[in-house]
């Protein structure tokens, strides 16, 4: 049983998918493949929890008007031996316009040398945004090695039509780099480099040639990928790993778990959770249902429900969309104070009030609308992890508060079809789109974000029911329209907030649809999640990130870890 | 019938009179002595029914009368992961959100029952049918159709087939779900349903019976399906139990949605809450096993019991109203 | 006939414990087999005949016991007593020493075997030679009107009934024992192929120096091969003469029964009766005669005292009180045209 | 092949949005999440691959190809023929099935035989009551229970993968031994699959042996060894050949459930992830060589009955 | 002469030994079991029909009364074709219904010809109310008792509540022949009904079967391989004897005529085969082979030439047709007719 014990001197984690089922091109993604791309290949640039970008790999990222400049270090290399240069991520960002230059955003991308690209926005972008957009967990790694890419690259500067674009693109996703090629040809860039593999696992050998490889001494990695296997868990109780990169010991585990086993990196996470509210359901639609509804749950038992379930995490204390440790730059202190507040706990009484506002009644236990009819809502859930608790608990405590609660529970990967049909009532998704503490990662206009739909449809409202067009009222924390109000789009504001041309009306924009999010409650937010990573804190010595030149306040900090090579093995 | 015929009859008839019919209370009670009273006592005489009809009888009470006095789970009813045995109101323990364990098993038997119902009912239901007219249309084109559709389906593995069916319908309804697990079996039963009519058939009663000129339907009732029952409800017994192990591992699975309870979905919840690594989750696994286990351990029995409880043999012993004594050949 | 005993029976006793007591299906039997008669033994269904022959063997099925002895002599060499052997020597004792014949050669057979591999392992098992006793099997074969190729290579149900049985008479003779027991070996059988296969039994005794004791209910087909004939009734036998003597001077009202309750061509049909009353039950303990509750001639003495065979005359044994008076009170159905009615 | 086509055809939601979903799905596990804009791109991609051609003409295609060039098709998720993913699997799946077949039957039979031969004793009515209960766990609650007790409690056997890690496939005894290693809890857990075959066993040997050719044989003086496998055994064993033979489409079908649970790449994983994933070639090509495999194994058992049981000379013994 | 009760007319019935659809591209020979037969059975009257198994006696038997039907030829019942009415072809003046219930069946093995699921009662219920359903309950139930103590089965109360099983093998015969008689038939067709049954029981049994038969005026079918009991039934109802070998009627007439004056070797050989208790042992068995051929491949010419002890050259050339040789005696056999080139050809001899 494989373990840190038959290969002692490997650093063992775990993450991912089956090395087998990947492959690299990162056109052609499948399985789920960034997973072990993380391990293998830098990233451009990474946000921060401040909600700040930082390059990665690059040395720098400066900004001048709608221009974006990365320079790149000189002293890296490809597991080839081959240099690894600006042109490389060139010839990324290159096909990615190429593939629609009209669509495009940006307006071109110019090698200025070996070691420097500069990036032309269309539009005026603020620098944020501009850097933000370099972000990606998926596609945000330099993984194109320029040779490999070559070819396609020119083929789409020589096509005219879009259908010869598209002919090449399709030739491009066609192509597959295995993880035999990958390590055969040292396709690779991070500091530890495949040489072995198997169904489920993949050995790394640090790689000498990296500029970073003599900070560290822990020579060889092993990781156990965690899709592929069914016993992880197992492996941690029984101390077979020595790190987990993205994820926390939480409280229910700290009894099994080895006492060398210690988070040694926490931080705010970017991910919050939300139950999603339907408005197609005629009660939904009414805004005092759903406030009642929000006073009616008590949010800490579906918080306690997920930590049951490994999330490490504390409720909301306001409902603004947004995370509240960006609250501050993007909101101002002062502000926030206005908005209403709803209650964490359990508030029936609020909750019979708002009723009342609709019409309803709560007779004998059953909550009733203007007609007498009893209110019944469809639930959709997952059977995975902590989203079945939360669709229990919600349930539960909706029951027991008087609506008819209808549980749907279905496998994940039909959950996720089946919630894109919207024919449920309410449903539960997580609440960010990407690994950014920014604005647009959470009013992102999906079912990630507060979905509203397609502004530019012919329809007057998206396809959860929420209006195109809609009124809130002027003043910041009013309850009602009763005052003054304004007609805003939140829709349209969604579309717009990514490319919003200064840093100013990324603000102003934000604070629109935090009013509109904390008004109208569209979506419930309940959880804001911390994240970090574990170790065996005996046998390696891990940075905390206050270290000089250490950064670790961002996500999967025990990969950054890892791929600046700031793990060592404790003497 | 010609004059003569007649008269000999009276002759024969008009021998002795005097004989007294048995009244109509007589009657009714040796028939309830033979059809119900008879399997009874074998039953009773029979460990493995005895053992069979008590867990079965168990659950039955869980499916109806438990449902209603047990409360309907909650999440916070009860403090969360507890273990089993120390508390009246949760005696198995409480899960992760503090709902009994006990209470959520016995939430899910009606929906199973239902289940197995549907699924018996049509597994063996058109096993039967099918059976007995392709076993009666020997050689005609309705049987080699219908033969050739029970062997199509025989070589399709069921359960992916079940996977790939559910995954279309999404059923959440505990009878569809129990007709779509049916589906999938039906045609091996019925092809030895088959081939037992073609046996029957060749027994000289069947023969008898057809040129006595009674009706087909009557021998197909009395003469065939009579021969039959014993194994359809063998069959059906077993069904049952194999119902039980499909929706569960369905479930279980996570393929099949569900709406409310069931055993399987206990077992998937504490299975992806990593049960077997944390102890404290384990009545939540455990349980929801045991109650499958004993129950198709019933059924298992059942089926085993089954053939003693229909063997007229065992019958005639078991009857009040036949004298025992004179039993010869 | 000679007074060399082959087998020797004292006391035997056959029992099976059924749910309605002990079911005693053979009771306090004494009988001698003498060495190369044809013994016939006639009875009605379920009398105990079978059950007596399969204990010459040691061969009483499960659960059944059998007590009693039975003693074996070979022609040369120490008697045996068939049920103290251990199971070794019964092994050995079976087929070679006593053969059987089965009721019923169509399941005699494995059928998965061929004809050959039975043979084979017969005498595999009894360490005899295997290509010289093969040899002798196909010999017997041809004796028995069989094309020894064809059969050896069949499997059983590739032959009709009637081969079959002939078969098995060759198998049981292979390993050349010196006692045949055949019971029934013809009853599934049509007429014709009875018929031969008697004929058959009768050239073929000859040749082998046989011991024959057959078993059947079938009383005139028996009349065409037995030395001696023996009649059981109610788990005994009744009745012990040659055949001729039993047939014209039988002294036992159950054997005289049975001969005017059989059929034939010539005998009119108002001459044949049919015997009254059920047949016996083998829990049930009949005091007495076991015959008297269907006896005609039924006396008082005849319920309480057992008659035990007795002689009455030579080589003739019938176990009835009033054997004297049998003839006049129970008539033979016929007049048998070759005797002289004294 | 046509009713699973058809079956196919008709789930909700294509190739692309299952994939998304599956996509979407992981990442809500393992954390982080995806930038929508580019995953839809992406994955728009492989909705290109089945081009809306009408029903019967995808039909006609891909049977031609079948049948005209053995092509099953290439993975619309991993890319790959299937022939390559399933050649690469079938052995696999293979070895475990008929391994726990072999090996649950085996025990089974001879358990069976010995129970019939013990009738009525202590050790009949002992075994019989744990085969019924064998009988009445679902395999896959064996199975982990093994996992729980063997795999994880007691760390005796790996609990997935189909051998060590690292260990280099080939002909050494190091992968051989890795691989039966690995392969010991599959094989237990769907061997109880044929625990029935034991009372079956148990019916049939009780029948032989009250059948008059084994009264003869023994009558015959035939050794109790030879009478016991030759006449008992064989004879008993016989009915329960097709039986076997069709065990062998149960044991395919639990492979999916088993494959799962010990993350064993074979067949049956192969299939419930293209299920899941609604990638149609590999889901018809799986399909379509497990259900070639039942029917091959079914039409062996026709025609190799003959031989076995010399009383049937053609090749229904299907009735 | 009047019609014949029932008659049958150059009545050929063949079995393919398979019917599966896959079948009809084996090219296996049809068994012909039974071949151009014809025979009459007359009202009250009893015909033995005898011969070695497989001959063809039970599907003959079956054919008569309608329950398998020729493959060519006719069978009629009153002057009515019995499949004609079945079909509703041309006038039909004797409804099926009747043909149906004037045609019963008794078959060899009792123990099978009972429904083991259905009490006595139960079994001699349902053709008694399928055919005289204006009775009710009480009055079936009193002529089922009536009947069974008829033929000996008292007290009949007691025996007809017991399942088949619970009955002796004479019984369970009774039953049966009791079961057919209640809905008073013409004929019936004993399929070796007796053969069953213990020696002594058989007698017994074909003695209530007579005396039944002169309350009831039914005819019987009789079939046996049995000469002697044949011989039984026959002669007591004055009735006739027919042999059969494979497929055909060899030789058909009056009981006496047959057991006297035999014309047909095989007949001659099948009074051989059935030994006489006082009567002593005939030298050599009179058939050249012991063995039936395979009925799947019948001989050629007259099929008994392979065993005929008396058969020659021209044996094997055709079939001998029907030659009468006394009051309703025929024989199928060459030796029947003195100017038949029989008599110059060479004798066969192996
Ligand atoms: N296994 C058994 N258990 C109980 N009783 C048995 C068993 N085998 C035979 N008997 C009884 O033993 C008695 C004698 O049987 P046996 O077989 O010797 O009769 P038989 O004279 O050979 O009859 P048949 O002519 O029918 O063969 C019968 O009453 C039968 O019921
Ligand atoms: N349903 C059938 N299908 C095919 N062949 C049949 C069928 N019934 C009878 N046969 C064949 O027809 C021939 C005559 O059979 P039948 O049963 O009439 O003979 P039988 O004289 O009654 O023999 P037995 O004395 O054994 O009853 C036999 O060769 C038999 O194999
Ligand atoms: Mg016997
Ligand atoms: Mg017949």
């Amino acid at each position: 049983l494989g373990g840190s014990g038959s290969d002692s001197e490997a650093f063992v984690y775990a993450f991912g998918r089956s090395p087998t089922e990947v492959q690299f091109n990162i056109f052609r993604q499948s399985n789920f493949a960034h997973s072990l791309q993380d391990q293998t290949h830098h990233y451009i640039a990474k946000g921060d929890i401040t909600g700040n970008v930082w390059p990665d790999l690059p040395t720098s990222l400066s900004t001048d008007g709608n221009t974006l400049v990365i320079e790149f270090p000189e002293d890296y290399s490809w597991w080839s031996g081959d240099d690894l240069t600006a042109e490389d991520y060139w010839t990324y960002l290159e096909i990615r316009r190429l593939q629609d230059p009209e669509a495009s955003h940006i307006k071109d991308n110019v090698l200025v040398d070996d070691y420097t690209i500069e990036r032309t926005f269309k539009g005026n972008v603020s620098s944020d945004l501009m850097r933000a957009d370099l972000t990606d967990q998926t596609f945000g790694k330099l993984t194109t090695p320029r040779w490999i890419y070559k070819e396609y690259l020119e083929r789409l500067q020589d096509a005219t039509t879009q259908k010869e674009r598209d002919g090449v693109l399709d030739d491009l996703r066609n192509m597959q780099i295995p993880i035999d090629q990958l390590s055969e040809e040292g396709l690779g860039n991070g500091p530890y480099k495949v040489v072995d593999w198997s169904d489920n696992d993949t050995a790394f050998e640090l790689y000498e040639d990296h500029p970073l490889a003599e900070q560290t001494n822990v020579k060889q990695v092993r990781l156990v990928s965690e899709l592929a296997t069914e016993n992880i868990r197992a492996m941690e109780v029984n101390n077979e790993l020595d790190m987990y990169p993205e994820g926390l010991i939480g409280e229910v585990d700290r009894d099994d778990y080895p006492d060398n086993l210690q988070n040694w990196k926490e931080i705010d996470w970017f991910r919050m959770q939300k139950i999603t509210f339907n408005w197609e359901n005629e009660h939904l639609a009414k805004r005092p249902v759903r406030r009642a509804i929000t006073h009616a749950l008590d949010l800490h038992p579906m918080v306690d429900a997920a930590v049951e379930a490994g999330l490490v995490g504390k409720p909301p204390a306001l409902q603004t969309g947004i995370r509240s440790s960006i609250h501050e730059k993007y909101l101002g202190k002062g502000w926030v104070d206005q908005l209403i507040e709803y209650p964490i706990e359990a508030d029936e009484a609020g909750a019979v009030e708002q009723l009342e506002k609709a019409g309803y009644t709560r007779e004998n236990g059953t909550v009733l609308d203007e007609n007498g009819n009893p209110v019944e809502f469809t639930f959709l859930t997952n059977d995975g992890q902590f989203q079945s608790s939360t669709g229990v608990v919600v349930s539960d405590q909706l029951e027991s508060f008087g609506f008819g609660m209808d549980v749907t529970t279905v496998g994940s990967t039909d959950y996720y079809q089946r919630l894109e049909q919207y024919d449920h009532d309410m449903w539960w998704i997580w609440h960010v789109a990407a690994a950014l503490w920014h604005p647009t990662s959470y009013f992102s206009n999906d079912f990630y974000g507060v979905e509203v739909g397609d502004p530019n449809s012919d329809s007057e409202t998206g396809v959860t029911g929420i209006p195109f067009e809609l009124e809130i009222p002027s003043e910041v924390g009013a309850e009602t329209t009763d005052g003054d109000s304004v007609t805003i789009e939140p829709a349209q504001l969604m579309t717009d907030l990514p490319v919003a041309s200064s840093q100013k009306e990324v603000k102003e924009i934000t604070r629109t649809l935090v009013q509109w999010f904390n008004f109208d409650l569209p979506n419930l937010t309940w959880i804001e999640e911390r994240n970090g990573s574990w170790g065996d804190v005996k046998a390696y010595d891990f940075p905390s990130g206050d270290e000089e030149n250490v950064k670790l306040d961002m996500d999967r900090p025990g990969e950054t870890a890892l791929m600046h090579c700031w793990i060592d093995r404790a003497k | 019938m010609t004059e003569t015929d007649e008269l000999d009859f009276e002759e024969l008839f008009d021998d002795d009179t005097e004989r007294e019919p048995p009244s109509r209370s007589a009657r009714l009670k040796r028939t309830l002595d033979l059809t119900v009273l008879a399997p009874l006592r074998i039953a009773l005489h029979d460990w493995r029914a005895v053992v069979a009809g008590t867990i079965l009888l168990l659950y039955g009470l869980m499916g109806t009368v438990g449902v209603w006095l047990a409360t309907k789970p909650s999440s916070g009813d009860y403090p969360k992961l507890q273990g089993p045995f120390q508390e009246l109101a949760y005696p198995l323990g409480t899960d992760l959100y503090g709902r009994s364990i006990l209470d959520q098993i016995i939430y899910a038997t009606p929906d199973m029952f239902r289940m197995i119902f549907a699924g018996a009912v049509v597994a063996v239901g058109v096993a039967a049918v099918v059976g007995l007219l392709s076993g009666f249309m020997r050689g005609t084109a309705i049987d080699a159709v219908l033969m050739m559709l029970a062997d199509i389906i025989i070589t399709i593995p069921g359960l992916p087939l079940i996977i790939v069916i559910t995954a279309i319908f999404q059923p959440t309804n505990p009878y569809v779900v129990g007709v779509f697990l049916g589906v999938d079996m039906w045609p091996g039963l019925a092809r030895t349903v088959r081939s037992q009519v073609l046996s029957i058939r060749e027994e000289s009663y069947v023969e008898a019976s057809q040129i006595m000129g009674l009706p087909t339907p009557s021998i197909l009732r009395r003469d065939v399906a009579g021969q039959l029952m014993p194994f359809i409800l063998v069959n059906a017994s077993l069904t049952s139990r194999r119902v039980i192990f499909e929706s569960v591992s369905l479930y279980f699975l996570g393929i099949l949605p569900f709406t409310t309870y069931n055993w399987g979905v206990l077992m998937n919840l504490a299975y992806q809450e990593n049960a077997l690594t944390r102890s404290e989750l384990l009545p939540w696994l455990v349980f929801p096993m045991i109650t499958i286990i004993l129950m198709s351990f019933a059924f298992v029995l059942l089926s085993q019991a089954m053939d003693a409880i229909f063997n007229v043999r065992l019958q005639a012993r078991h009857a009040e109203t036949i004298d025992e004594e004179e039993v010869t050949g | 006939m000679t007074d060399d005993v082959a087998i020797e029976i004292r006391d035997l006793d056959v029992t099976f414990g059924v749910e309605r007591g002990e079911s005693n299906v053979v009771r306090s039997v004494d009988f001698d087999v003498y060495r190369e008669e044809t013994l016939g033994i006639v009875g009605e269904s379920g009398s105990g005949k079978s059950m007596v022959a399969l204990s010459l063997l040691d061969a009483i099925p499960e659960p059944g016991t059998v007590s009693g002895e039975v003693t074996y002599y070979p022609e040369t060499g120490d008697p045996v007593s068939v049920l103290d052997l251990d199971p070794e020597e019964l092994r050995r004792f079976r087929w070679e020493q006593v053969a059987m014949v089965f009721q019923g050669a169509m399941t005699s057979f494995n059928p998965v075997l061929s004809i050959r591999e039975h043979f084979r392992e017969t005498l595999q098992d009894h360490g005899y030679d295997v290509p010289e006793g093969m040899e002798r099997g196909r010999e017997i074969l041809e004796q028995l009107y069989l094309d020894p190729d064809r059969v050896l290579d069949s499997h059983p149900h590739e032959l009709s009934g009637g081969m079959q049985q002939r078969t098995l008479i060759a198998l049981s003779l292979l390993l050349e024992p010196e006692v045949l027991l055949l019971d029934e070996p013809t009853a599934a059988l049509d007429l014709l192929m009875q018929r031969s296969i008697i004929d058959l039994l009768r050239e073929i005794r000859a040749t082998f120096d046989l011991t024959l004791v057959f078993i059947t209910h079938d009383l005139p087909l028996l009349t065409k091969i037995a030395d001696r004939m023996a009649v059981m009734y109610a788990f005994d036998f009744v009745e012990v003469a040659e055949t001729d003597q039993l047939l014209y001077h039988s002294a036992h009202p159950y054997t005289r029964a049975l001969l005017s309750t059989t059929p034939d061509l010539t005998t009119p049909p108002g001459e044949i009766r049919t015997i009254e009353g059920n047949k016996p039950d083998p829990v049930e303990y009949i005091s007495g005669c076991s015959y008297h509750p269907r006896c005609p001639m039924d006396e008082e003495k005849c319920h309480s005292v057992e008659p035990g065979l007795t002689t009455v005359g030579p080589e003739h044994e019938a176990s009835c009180h009033y054997h004297g008076d049998v003839a006049d009170n129970v008539p033979i159905r016929n007049k048998p045209r070759g005797g002289v009615d004294e | 092949m046509t009713f699973t086509f058809v079956l196919y055809q008709s789930m909700p939601g294509g190739p692309a949005e299952a994939m998304r979903a599956m996509i979407l799905a992981e990442s809500g596990q393992v954390g982080g999440s995806v930038d929508l804009n580019l995953l839809n791109q992406m994955v728009e991609h492989y909705a290109n691959v089945n081009p809306d051609k009408p029903l019967h003409v995808q039909y006609y295609d891909y049977l031609h190809s079948l049948i005209v060039q053995g092509d099953m098709g290439t993975s619309i998720y991993q890319g790959e023929p299937v022939l390559d993913l399933i050649l690469q699997s079938v052995p696999w799946t293979m070895f475990i099935g008929v391994y726990a077949l072999a090996l649950g039957y085996t025990v089974s039979l001879f358990l069976g035989a010995a129970m019939a031969y013990k009738e009525r004793s202590l050790f009949d009515s002992v075994s019989s009551i744990g085969v019924i209960f064998l009988n009445s766990v679902p395999y896959y609650i064996f199975a982990i229970v093994l996992v729980y007790v063997l795999g994880i409690e007691y760390s005796l056997f790996p609990i997935d993968g189909r051998y060590g890690t690292f260990v280099d496939p080939g002909f050494t005894l190091e992968f051989m031994g890795s691989v039966v290693w690995h392969a010991t809890l599959p094989v237990v857990s769907m061997g109880i699959l044929a625990t029935g075959g034991a009372l079956t066993m148990r019916g049939n040997a009780i029948r032989v042996l009250g059948d008059d050719y084994v009264r003869v044989a023994e009558l015959r003086g035939l050794r109790r060894s030879r009478v016991a496998m030759q006449y008992v055994g064989r004879n008993s064993v016989l009915p329960l050949y097709t039986q076997f033979m069709i065990g062998i489409a149960g044991v395919l079908s639990s492979t999916v459930v088993v494959e799962e649970i010990f993350a064993y790449n074979g067949m049956g994983k192969l299939l419930y992830d293209a299920v899941l994933l609604h990638d149609y070639p590999v889901l018809m090509g799986t399909l379509l060589v497990f259900t070639t495999i039942t029917l091959l194994a079914i039409y062996i058992a026709d025609l190799t009955y003959g031989y076995i049981d010399p009383r049937i000379s053609t090749g229904d013994s299907n009735d | 002469m009047s019609k014949p009760l029932l008659s049958m007319e150059d009545v050929t019935v063949e079995f393919n030994s398979h019917d599966g659809l896959l079948d009809a591209f084996s090219d296996e020979d049809p068994v012909r079991a039974v071949d151009d037969v014809s025979l009459d059975i007359e009202e009250n009257d009893v015909v033995a029909l005898i011969g070695e198994s497989g001959c063809g006696k039970s599907t003959l038997g079956k054919t008569a009364i309608g329950a398998q039907r020729p493959t060519s030829g006719s069978v009629s019942y009153r002057g009515q074709d019995i499949w004609d009415a079945r079909e509703g072809r041309g006038e039909v003046r004797v409804p099926f219904e009747e043909i149906r219930r004037s045609l019963q069946i008794i078959h060899q093995d009792p123990g099978s010809a009972l429904n083991p699921n259905q009490r006595v009662l139960t079994s001699l219920m349902l053709p008694l109310k399928r055919w005289q359903p204006e009775l009710s309950y009480e009055e079936r139930q009193e002529r089922i008792l009536t009947l069974l103590e008829h033929v000996g089965m008292s007290p009949a109360e007691d025996f007809v509540n017991r399942y088949p099983h619970q009955l002796s093998g004479g019984e369970q015969q009774r039953v049966v022949l009791v079961r057919s008689l209640l809905v008073n038939p013409d004929v019936i067709l004993a399929d070796e009904a007796i053969s069953a049954l213990d020696v002594s029981l058989r007698v017994e049994m074909m003695d209530i079967m007579l005396e039944l038969q002169s309350v009831f005026d039914t005819s019987y079918l009789f079939i046996s391989h049995d000469l002697s009991n044949a011989r039984y039934i026959a002669q007591q109802a004055d009735g006739r004897i027919a042999v059969m070998y494979l497929g055909r009627i060899v030789e058909a007439g009056p009981v006496d005529e047959i057991l006297e004056n035999p014309q047909h070797p095989y007949t001659k050989v099948l009074k051989w085969a059935t030994p006489e208790l006082y009567e002593d042992v005939e030298a050599d068995i009179p058939i050249r082979e012991i063995d039936v051929p395979d009925p799947t491949d019948p001989p050629s010419g007259c099929r008994f030439h392979t065993r005929c002890p008396k058969a020659r050259a021209a044996c094997r050339e055709s079939h001998p047709e029907s030659y009468g040789v006394g009051p309703d005696h025929d024989s199928h056999c060459f030796r029947s007719d003195e100017t038949h080139d029989y008599w110059e050809s060479e004798p066969l001899h192996d």
